[in-house]
């Protein structure tokens, strides 16, 4: 029983993680309708970006500072270059473009910094919590709840954000409806631009947290495949969603993996969390978070 | 002021004029006689570029020592060209057959570096007779040269490696025998090249009587929490790790995440370079390793390339402290082994002319890299004794075990360590097993005369 | 010109249909029938829930409470297939055309039904599939020629103007050789002369091929004209039922169209 | 300009409704097939047939399969690569395991695996749409290609998973030679085109644009909407698994599941939107420019570069390779959304008003 | 053999032996062009002759034939014609009350009618004409529910026509073998300028040696093509789609509709083509007018092609003068990137011979499509002389005259300048009309034709103008109005034009607006409109316009007997010349004297020298209701030429 919690809490934990890497596809598709699938590859690009200014000699928190603005400025300019000549095209077509953005910031990413791996230490070691091991007996880690912690950090902050502030009302009013809110006068184009850019943000704070759990290489665009069933799963649109599917999918794919696995003969973990959200699908055809629609004919 | 804003407008013209011809001439073979042709189809995008274009390095940097020094082999210029393959599959291949035909006598033998390339290349490669050397990677049962003449799974198998791993940890607990009742497990990534050993360990385990559970990892490996609390559960002696990529630096710090001890892991070569340990930071200290060459830079023929290709700032790293590194020395490994095989080849055929595939795969099947040979070529140490034969593609199947410090690899065994005779027999059973199949499904006679010894 | 069609016996009859979203009832107990071969109306102000009364007889929503019944056959709700293949057709309030494809190809699927090849046939296309092709072809030609829109045949129907889209869709839904039509306002966005054109299409269909016609509309001088009996709604709930004499004299009529449209 | 169309008129609806109205088109289609079928083998070489011309066939034929679910029937898939290798898989154990069964039979039975398993995962685009439902595909993409590492009947207890595909024999010839295989190859890519253009020509197809274009008034007029979605899964399928076996047996020879991953699914859902969504043309036309166009990068990008005078450090020009072909793709989503088929198209109306500008 | 096909169904039912596959007729319906063979048009034609007999259609009786070009109204043409009856084709987009004359004139007791729309017409006229008893419709549509005893269903009557057939089954034999070739084989109603139509009565002779004529000597043969969009009443397309049609066994084409004409001609491609000179004007309009939409670079390759076609393309199709190697070159680019595509589009791919006949044409107009290639030749005739009079023969064609006489016809140019002609094909006489008859035709057999012309050095006959027509200034000038009027209308911005002159001081002019053309225009200068009445007066238009009336000026007044009749004043009118309104012919001629009648104040106020006039119009809208519109003109003096000044630019 203890084993069995000690996966979950590993699962919730890890599910958190994927959280904060569904969130920025969550922003973005709220915004502009976009299904952003360069998010990985801004992660990639964000985290490597951090490393490279650090082996500049800059440390941790002046490499942040620099590699946000780095971020805005790609966010910004994706809005600038890719999705304003392609505004009012279908939604695969964006979807596309994307795929195209994504190549081109990984090309951009090790052309510039270089195809090393490197290491990333924020300073959370990642090591289980003793107390808690000699309580317990069972394993925590130490880095997976800070983490955690600042998950939660950010969700309240773009909480507030979306709630409390004139830019975040007039982006909830874009994902309402594009048409109305360019009715009432919200600058649609300044919009998305801040929508990137925070989605920019989020990249970096999930770069910085999966890059200094795997260490900082290629693969962390990888970790936007984890992303895709916390999505199905807690809706596109939904930041709750996001955090909700996050937290199903991560334990339900370390309890299937250790319970589960071993029947089939293990390593089900890659496709698991999507079969999940599948069936879930099924069930609920517009996700955790997501309103019925409604057929209009 | 005229002429030079004429000069600036020329040049990309030029280039355009120049690029077009390489296009055009490319399909064809050119001139020059002394010249030997080596394709450099590596990977320098992509989330293998790290290793790939170490590998690439010490690659073409031996070439040009080679080329600095000796003036080629035997007065034959080597030469090759870079041919991105993504690590995809079909890249690859059209890399494969883009090089074929290059320089006077074609491909004289491919890296394919990828193992599903190298799978991708065995019928081509045999049907256009350029040996594909797919070192330490690849089909193990290629070994048997007799059912593919054209493919080298050089030094060391998947399969030998497991032996020798087994017999590592044999010494290590102090005796074979002692590894009855140990637990042992293999996180392996879930794919073609993870499941390689599985066969072998089974069958080992049954031999030594260790307890052998194997857990996948699902591609890429980058969450390994479920894997590593099962290991807990399990409480092995031993975790054997083939991983690939973000893999490897994931389970280690999964290890430390879970308390598993560090130094109770053994990585395959493949997840035994700086790449792999580095990105897991404190975690990684204590981690052993196989590998097929060693690390550092202080091997003769390594010094020569700085001497010779980095001293004149010719060298293919951008970053000269990866230099020595391990996918480094890999690569001059793999570039070592082509040399020897055309100087064997030439020898045979024919001196100071270029040698074709065909000549160059009978090089590699007669290869004697013995320690005298390898300290002549300034790697003594540096890489396992090798030598083939018509029907032992693979050579040697030696391998040293390292350890991370947490700074640098550090060679553990000062001798290479091969699996016992009789798990080398059995492995090569199993080779011979596997490669009868093959040859019955592709309806292939093997050849005749083909024996292991020369 | 004469108009002499032998009206009879219902052929559809909506009994006691309530239909709710949500919180939202869209249609309360409402009750009628309809005739063979007579043109029957459905009037309401905005929101009165006429389009989900039709949605309620082709099996588009599924009401909660009340009974459809079609050519004899009872039931509580339909599904649009089986409405279909029974002789129902329709056409939408806003066009539901299919965008991506020409007017033929789009008239072509109303033939749907009488397909008779199946798709391994069709991925030959040499025989019997280019027979049922050519057959089907044929019908949906006499369609056009009947609308007449020869001269947009091969046209995307993303292309046309919005009163031919109305046509097309009309012709889409004539392909099915329907018994019932129903029309989901035809009229609604035309300038007089199309509608004219549509009334007069309208009129013909039901007169040349006896379609039974159910329809949508809100020009009054429209429905007066051409319907036999005409049903109102408002807020979801039947006011009056009755031919359009009647109709417009009632009341209530009168009140739920003053006091909402005007 | 070269249309001359005056005196094409049609006597029958045979006539109209044929694939190239225009005898123009018939005498190009006519010419490019003799092109490839005879003059390619005879001046191709070893390198263009098995190294271009295999692949962007084998290509054109998995996007043409993806375009038929995509473009056609409107449902996003990302599992291509899945189908491809549950084709290529089904088709070497249909090989291996019954003796009398000729390759083509093997072929076409992979395909039909590939069917039944494309039924199997597009059960769900009954109820989700969209994203919701590309997502969805991704559960077929990773599944399938853990079965088929996992399970080792699949690879015939091969240690690694790996299947070594059956040399092609048919009636006795062997197809070895790049020259055979390219031809083979051809003449099914060339069946099957013409078979989907039969398909999306007659009622099948226009069932599958219905539900793409408005599902509700598809099912309204009698489609029945379940089935049509599910055909269409089956028939993308077949198509991707034949190219999957295709794919095995005549380009590479030795494939492992992990060769059919996701990447290989977004590259041919690339293919078919360069190329051109809902054309059969711009699945050709997209495998062509996704085969081509990373190769002619390959090649001109540092001979160019050095030509020009700046010194690529190693491994740089990989990567400007990849970030003009990213640029690229999203300059040329900018320009022309609906992929070449539709410059192909807007090429081919002004030809024939010419010289008239409408 | 030969010697007996002097009828038309002795004709008939020769190409149904001789050429029974052979595609006799083709019209597109239902999208595809449904195509009968020769045999099968023969059994048609013998079903509906049985049925019309079954309904007591007799030897000597006449049936009227109402509707577009339907292959169903050519066998009702042809069955008439077998049982010896008279087919009387009516234009169908008459006015009822303009039939009931005919009606009457004729005695017409049968009417195959298209559609609805025709027998509603019929309908109306029938308490006027009560001798009309049977009236049958083609398309049944919207006719279901009439029950008046006197109409039926065309499908019906071949259903009486297989019965009667089966009780009868040598009747349909006989009747034919009954035809000589001196019966009357049609009645063609002239639409004549004033009073009365008069029905032009042609025997199975006269038609068919004129046609026969005609076609041996362009080498007509059974692979043609024609399409079939003129009104059947018009003896020329009778000449063309019927009697040439059944003399050479070549097919016909009916087109869908009238709206499709221009893509049915695309499609087919006819290689044999008649067109009144307004069809080629209307095609060249919508030429300009596209090509002016066209890219820059386009619009100058256009231009620069058309320019080198002017020059040399008359001269090679007429394969007469040298061209050298360079002119060759530049033409064969040319054709390839604008000629050939532009007969593509046109329709006219595959024309061999095609004639513009029933009016004068521009000569520019002409000039175009001879320099782009197309075999566009003159044609003169009338309705009473079968057409064929003159035609320009290969090689020798001169865009301002006729051509040379046809065959055995003879031409004597009358004192008074009048053209006469005899022919075999002559009319026999105005049907019912003994004095109209004698006044045509003198005792010596010639044809009086009205009109004034005369012939050129190389025997080519030039018409000047209808002999009544061509008159005076009071100076004493020659004035010839058409001539005029046909030099503006060849601006693609002019539709019509009318000419005064007659016995006044100076020539003025009328001028209706080319709506498209102008519109177009309009659109790409930002000039906003709100329709017709409002475009033809805006002032950019008026401008327009006399640049083009200046044009004209330039021209006229390089000619010395013509430089005294330029065009001195002119407006342009608020409505269209509409022959429903009678202005002009259905033909499309300008009824001059109407004209001058009708808008007699606006003619007062162009030589009263007032600077606008208040005009009000009555108008008939096609559903036959009347309306008025008004609008005040705005009169404009041209600018006039000096002789010598136009001499030197010419």
């Amino acid at each position: 029983m203890q084993f069995f919690f000690e996966v979950l809490i590993g699962g919730l934990l890890a599910g958190i993680m994927y959280s904060l890497v569904a969130l920025g596809f969550v922003l973005i598709y709220k915004a502009s309708g976009v299904f952003n699938f360069a998010q990985g590859a801004m992660v990639f690009f964000a985290a490597l970006t951090v490393v490279g200014f650090m082996e500049q000699g800059a440390p941790l928190p002046l490499a942040i500072g620099l590699c946000l603005i780095v971020m805005i400025l790609l966010g910004v300019a994706t809005e600038r270059i890719v999705l304003r000549p392609l505004v009012n095209q279908p939604q695969i077509t964006l979807f596309m473009a994307t795929i195209g953005l994504a190549f081109f910031v990984e090309g951009l990413a090790q052309g510039l910094w270089g195809a090393q791996v490197h290491a990333l230490d924020i300073g959370i070691p990642d090591t289980p919590i003793e107390s808690l091991m000699d309580k317990t007996g069972m394993l925590i880690s130490q880095f997976d709840l800070i983490a955690a912690l600042i998950c939660a950090v950010l969700v309240t902050l773009l909480a507030v954000f979306f709630n409390k502030t004139r830019i975040g009302r007039a982006l909830r009013a874009v994902a309402d409806d594009h048409q109305a809110a360019l009715a009432v006068g919200i600058p649609l184009k300044q919009i998305w631009a801040i929508v990137w850019a925070v989605a920019g943000f989020v990249a970096l704070v999930a770069g910085l947290l999966w890059g200094a759990r795997n260490g900082v290489q290629f693969a962390l665009t990888f970790v936007a495949l984890k992303a895709l069933p916390v999505l199905i799963l807690g809706g596109f649109e939904s930041i709750a969603g996001a955090i909700v599917g996050g937290l199903i999918v991560g334990s339900s794919e370390k309890l299937a993996e250790v319970f589960l696995g071993p029947y089939v003969g293990g390593g089900i973990e890659g496709w698991f969390a999507y079969v999940v959200a599948l069936l879930f699908l099924l069930v609920r055809p517009q996700g955790l978070f997501g309103e019925k629609i409604i057929e209009r004919v | 002021m005229l002429s030079s804003t004429a000069r600036r407008l020329g040049r990309p013209a030029a280039a355009l004029l120049g690029a077009a011809v390489i296009a055009l001439g490319s399909g064809l073979a050119h001139g020059q006689a002394k010249e030997q042709f080596i394709p450099a189809n590596f990977y320098w995008v992509g989330p293998y570029a790290s290793g790939g274009s170490g590998i690439a390095g010490g690659f073409i940097d031996y070439f040009k020592m080679v080329n600095a020094r000796d003036g080629g082999v035997n007065g034959v210029k080597i030469t090759w060209e870079k041919c991105e393959t993504e690590y995809n599959n079909a890249r690859g291949v059209e890399c494969y057959e883009r090089s074929k035909n290059k320089g006077p006598t074609g491909a004289s033998l491919i890296h394919p570096l990828s193992t599903g390339i190298t799978y991708s290349l065995i019928d081509k490669g045999t049907a256009d007779k350029i040996p594909i050397v797919s070192l330490g990677y690849g089909r193990a049962d290629a070994t048997i040269g007799s059912v593919f003449p054209y493919v080298f799974p050089l030094m060391t198998t998947y399969w030998s490696q497991a032996a020798a791993m087994v017999n590592f940890l044999g010494q290590r607990e102090g005796g074979l025998a002692k590894l009855k009742g140990k637990k042992i497990v293999l996180l392996y990534h879930e794919s073609a090249y993870g499941k390689e050993p599985i066969p072998v360990l089974t069958d080992l385990s049954k031999k030594y009587g260790y307890q052998l559970t194997t857990i996948a990892v699902p591609h890429p490996g980058n969450e390994q929490q479920s894997q590593w609390l099962q290991i807990r559960q399990i409480r092995p002696d031993w975790v054997i790790l083939w991983g690939w990529g973000v893999m490897n630096p994931t389970a280690l710090k999964a290890a430390q995440k879970t308390g598993f001890p560090r130094n109770k892991i053994l990585g395959v070569w493949w997840s035994g370079a700086e790449e792999d340990v580095i990105p897991a930071g404190s975690a990684a200290k204590g981690y052993m390793a196989a590998g097929f060459n060693a690390p550092g830079t202080s091997y003769p023929a390594i010094q020569d390339i700085l001497k010779y290709v980095y001293a004149k700032g010719d060298g293919e790293m951008e970053d000269k402290s990866r230099v020595g590194s391990i996918y480094y020395n890999r690569g001059v490994v793999l570039a070592a082994v082509s040399v020897e095989a055309i100087k064997v080849a030439q020898e045979h055929f024919g001196k100071g002319k270029p040698v074709t595939g065909e000549q160059v795969a009978w090089g590699l099947e007669h290869l004697n890299l013995d320690e005298k040979r390898l300290k002549q070529l300034g790697l003594s140490g540096f890489m396992p004794p090798t030598t083939t034969a018509c029907n032992n593609h693979e050579g040697s199947g030696l391998v040293k075990f390292q350890q991370w410090d947490g700074t640098k690899w550090k060679i553990l065994t000062a001798n290479w360590v091969a699996p016992t005779p009789e798990d080398q027999k059995l492995v090569r059973s199993k080779m011979e097993a596997s490669a009868a199949k093959y040859a019955k499904d592709k309806g292939i006679t093997p050849r005749a005369n083909c024996t292991d010894e020369n | 010109m004469e108009q002499v069609r032998n009206i009879g016996e219902p052929i559809l009859v909506v009994e006691n249909v309530s239909l709710a979203f949500g919180g939202v009832k869209a249609l309360q107990d409402v009750s009628f029938d309809v005739c063979e071969h007579e043109v029957r109306a459905i009037i309401g102000p905005n929101g009165a829930g006429k389009s989900s009364m039709l949605n309620v007889v082709n099996g588009v929503y599924h009401p909660q409470q009340g009974h459809v019944t079609f050519k004899g056959v009872r039931r509580q709700d339909m599904n649009s297939h089986e409405a279909a293949s029974m002789g129902i057709a329709r056409t939408f309030q806003n066009i539901a055309l299919f965008r991506g494809m020409t007017v033929l190809d789009n008239i072509m699927t109303g033939r749907a039904l009488k397909m008779k090849t199946n798709f391994l046939q069709q991925a030959l296309w040499w025989g019997p599939a280019r027979r049922d092709e050519m057959q089907n072809r044929h019908k949906v030609e006499e369609v056009i020629d009947f609308l007449e829109i020869q001269h947009i045949r091969k046209t995307p129907v993303g292309r046309l103007p919005y009163g031919l889209q109305k046509r097309v869709e009309l012709a889409r839904a004539l392909a099915a050789e329907p018994e019932v039509l129903l029309l989901d306002e035809p009229m609604a966005g035309m300038n007089l002369e199309e509608k004219q054109d549509m009334c007069r299409y309208v009129l013909d269909v039901n007169d040349q091929f006896g379609t039974t016609i159910v329809l949508i509309e809100h020009d009054m001088g429209v429905v007066m004209d051409i319907s036999d009996r005409v049903v109102v709604l408002d807020y979801g709930q039947k006011i009056a039922d009755g031919t359009p004499d009647v109709v417009r004299a009632d009341k209530k009529v009168i009140d739920a169209y003053l006091g909402v449209t005007h | 300009m070269l249309y001359r169309e005056t005196g094409q008129f049609k006597t029958s609806y045979a006539a109209d409704q044929q694939i190239f109205p225009l005898r123009q088109d018939r005498i190009g289609v006519v010419a490019t097939l003799l092109v490839a079928f005879i003059v390619v083998p005879l001046v191709a070489n070893e390198y263009w047939l098995e190294a271009i011309l295999i692949p962007f066939l084998v290509f054109s034929l998995a996007a043409l399969g993806l375009n038929i679910l995509t473009g056609y029937a409107g449902q996003l898939s990302l599992g291509t690569a899945a189908f491809m290798a549950v084709g290529a898989f089904g088709a070497y154990n249909f090989e291996l395991r019954l003796e009398w069964m000729p390759i083509l039979g093997s072929f076409a039975l992979g395909g039909v695996c590939a069917a039944f398993v494309g039924i199997l995962f597009g059960l769900p685009s009954l109820r989700i749409k969209g994203f919701y439902l590309a997502v969805a595909t991704l559960a077929a993409q990773f599944f399938v290609v853990w079965a088929l590492t996992h399970f080792n009947w699949f690879s015939n207890y091969s240690a690694s998973g790996v299947i070594t595909a059956q040399r092609i024999e048919i009636f006795g010839f062997y197809f070895l030679t790049g020259q055979s295989k390219y031809l083979l190859v051809l003449a099914i890519v060339t069946l099957l085109a013409l078979a989907a253009k039969n398909m999306v020509r007659s009622e099948t197809g226009r069932a599958w644009m219905a539900v793409r274009d408005f599902d509700v008034a598809a099912a309204v007029i009698g489609i029945p909407v379940m089935r049509t979605k599910l055909l269409a899964f089956a028939v993308s399928s077949f198509y991707c698994g034949v190219a999957g076996a295709l794919y095995a047996y005549a380009y590479l020879g030795t494939v492992e599941p992990d060769g059919f991953n996701l990447d290989l699914s977004f590259r041919i859902l690339f293919m078919i939107i360069i190329g051109g969504v809902g054309s059969i043309l711009g699945s050709f036309l997209g495998a062509a420019f996704i085969v081509l166009f990373p190769i002619l990068l390959n090649r001109f990008a540092e001979p160019f570069a050095n030509a020009i005078g700046i010194d690529l450090p190693s491994g740089m020009s990989s990567n400007l390779e990849l970030i003009i072909f990213g640029g690229l793709i999203i300059f040329f989503l900018a320009v022309e959304p609906l992929g070449l088929a539709r410059l192909w198209q807007v090429a081919k109306e002004k030809l024939r008003l010419w010289p008239f500008p409408h | 053999m030969a010697e007996s096909l002097d009828t038309f169904p002795r004709l008939l039912l020769h190409n149904a032996k001789v050429r029974p596959d052979l595609p006799a007729i083709r019209e597109k319906d239902l999208g595809i062009w449904q195509s009968w063979t020769w045999s099968e048009v023969a059994a048609e034609v013998r079903t509906l002759a049985c049925g019309l007999a079954a309904q007591g259609f007799k030897r000597g009786m006449t049936i009227a034939l109402i509707g577009d070009n339907r292959p169903r109204l050519y066998w009702g043409v042809t069955a008439a014609q077998c049982l010896g009856g008279v087919p009387v084709p009516l234009y169908q987009d008459a006015v009822a009350d303009e039939w009931v004359f005919v009606f009457q004139n004729a005695e017409i007791a049968f009417a195959i009618a298209e559609d609805q729309e025709q027998v509603d017409k019929l309908l109306e006229i029938m308490p006027k004409c009560p001798q009309l008893k049977h009236i049958y419709f083609d398309d049944p549509r919207g006719l279901r529910h009439y029950d008046q005893p006197e109409i039926m269903g065309y499908d019906e009557l071949l259903e009486l026509g297989r019965e009667f057939d089966r009780a009868h089954p040598d009747y349909f034999l006989a009747e034919v073998e009954k035809g000589r070739p001196e019966d009357m084989a049609a009645l063609f109603y002239t639409s004549g300028t004033t009073g009365n139509p008069k029905g032009v009565v042609h025997s199975n002779k006269n038609l068919i040696t004129t046609g026969r004529m005609a076609a041996e000597i362009e080498g007509i043969t059974e692979n043609e093509n024609v399409l079939a969009f003129l009104p059947m009443a018009w003896i020329g397309q009778n000449m063309f789609s019927y009697t040439q049609a059944l003399i050479c066994g070549f097919c016909v084409n009916c087109p869908e509709s009238s709206d499709t004409v221009m893509t049915d001609l695309r499609e087919i491609g006819p290689s044999y083509f008649l067109a009144p000179p307004s069809v080629f004007e209307r095609l060249l309009t919508q030429v300009t007018i596209r090509m002016e939409d066209a890219s820059w670079l386009k619009r100058k390759m256009y231009h620069y092609f058309m320019g080198v076609a002017n020059r040399v393309g008359g001269k090679i199709l007429d394969a007469k003068e040298p061209i050298g190697f360079w002119d060759r070159l530049l033409y064969k680019i040319g054709d390839l990137c604008v000629y050939g595509p532009l007969r593509n589009v046109l329709g006219m791919t595959r024309i061999r011979i095609t004639y513009t006949g029933g009016e004068a044409i521009g000569p520019d107009l002409f000039k175009f499509y001879r320099s782009i290639g197309v075999n566009l030749k003159q044609l003169y005739g009338a309705t009473e002389t079968s057409v064929f009079v003159c035609v320009q023969p290969d090689g020798q064609v001169k865009p301002d005259t006729v051509g040379k006489t046809v065959g055995s016809v003879q031409i004597k140019i009358a004192d008074s300048g009048e053209i006469l002609i005899k022919t075999p094909g002559l009319f026999d006489e105005y049907y019912k009309n003994p004095q109209a008859t004698a006044e045509a035709k003198d005792a010596d057999g010639w044809f009086h034709t009205g009109d004034a012309g005369f012939f050129d050095a190389d025997e080519h006959l030039k018409i000047l103008d209808r002999a009544k027509d061509v008159g005076r200034l009071n100076d004493g000038t020659l004035f010839a109005p058409k001539y005029i009027e046909n030099k503006l209308k060849f601006f693609p911005y002019i539709k019509e034009a009318v000419a005064f002159g007659q016995g006044r001081d100076m020539c003025c002019a009328c001028v209706n607006i080319e709506f498209d053309a102008v519109a177009n225009w309009a659109e790409r200068r930002n000039i906003s409109y709100s329709g017709y009445t409002d475009l033809a007066s805006r002032p950019e238009v008026y401008d327009l316009v006399q640049d083009c009336v200046e044009h004209v000026n330039r021209d006229l007044a390089a000619d010395e007997k013509l430089a005294g009749s330029q065009i001195h004043r002119f407006l342009i009118l608020h409505k269209e010349l509409d022959p429903d309104d009678g202005e002009i012919t259905r033909t499309r001629k300008v009824r001059r004297g109407f004209v001058a009648e009708k808008y007699a104040t606006l003619v007062d106020a162009l030589y009263s020298g007032k600077g606008e006039c208040f005009i009000e119009t009555q108008v008939k809208f096609e559903d036959g209701r009347t309306g008025t519109i008004s609008a005040i003109l705005r009169i404009v003096d041209a600018k006039l030429a000096s002789p010598d000044a136009a001499k030197r630019a010419a």
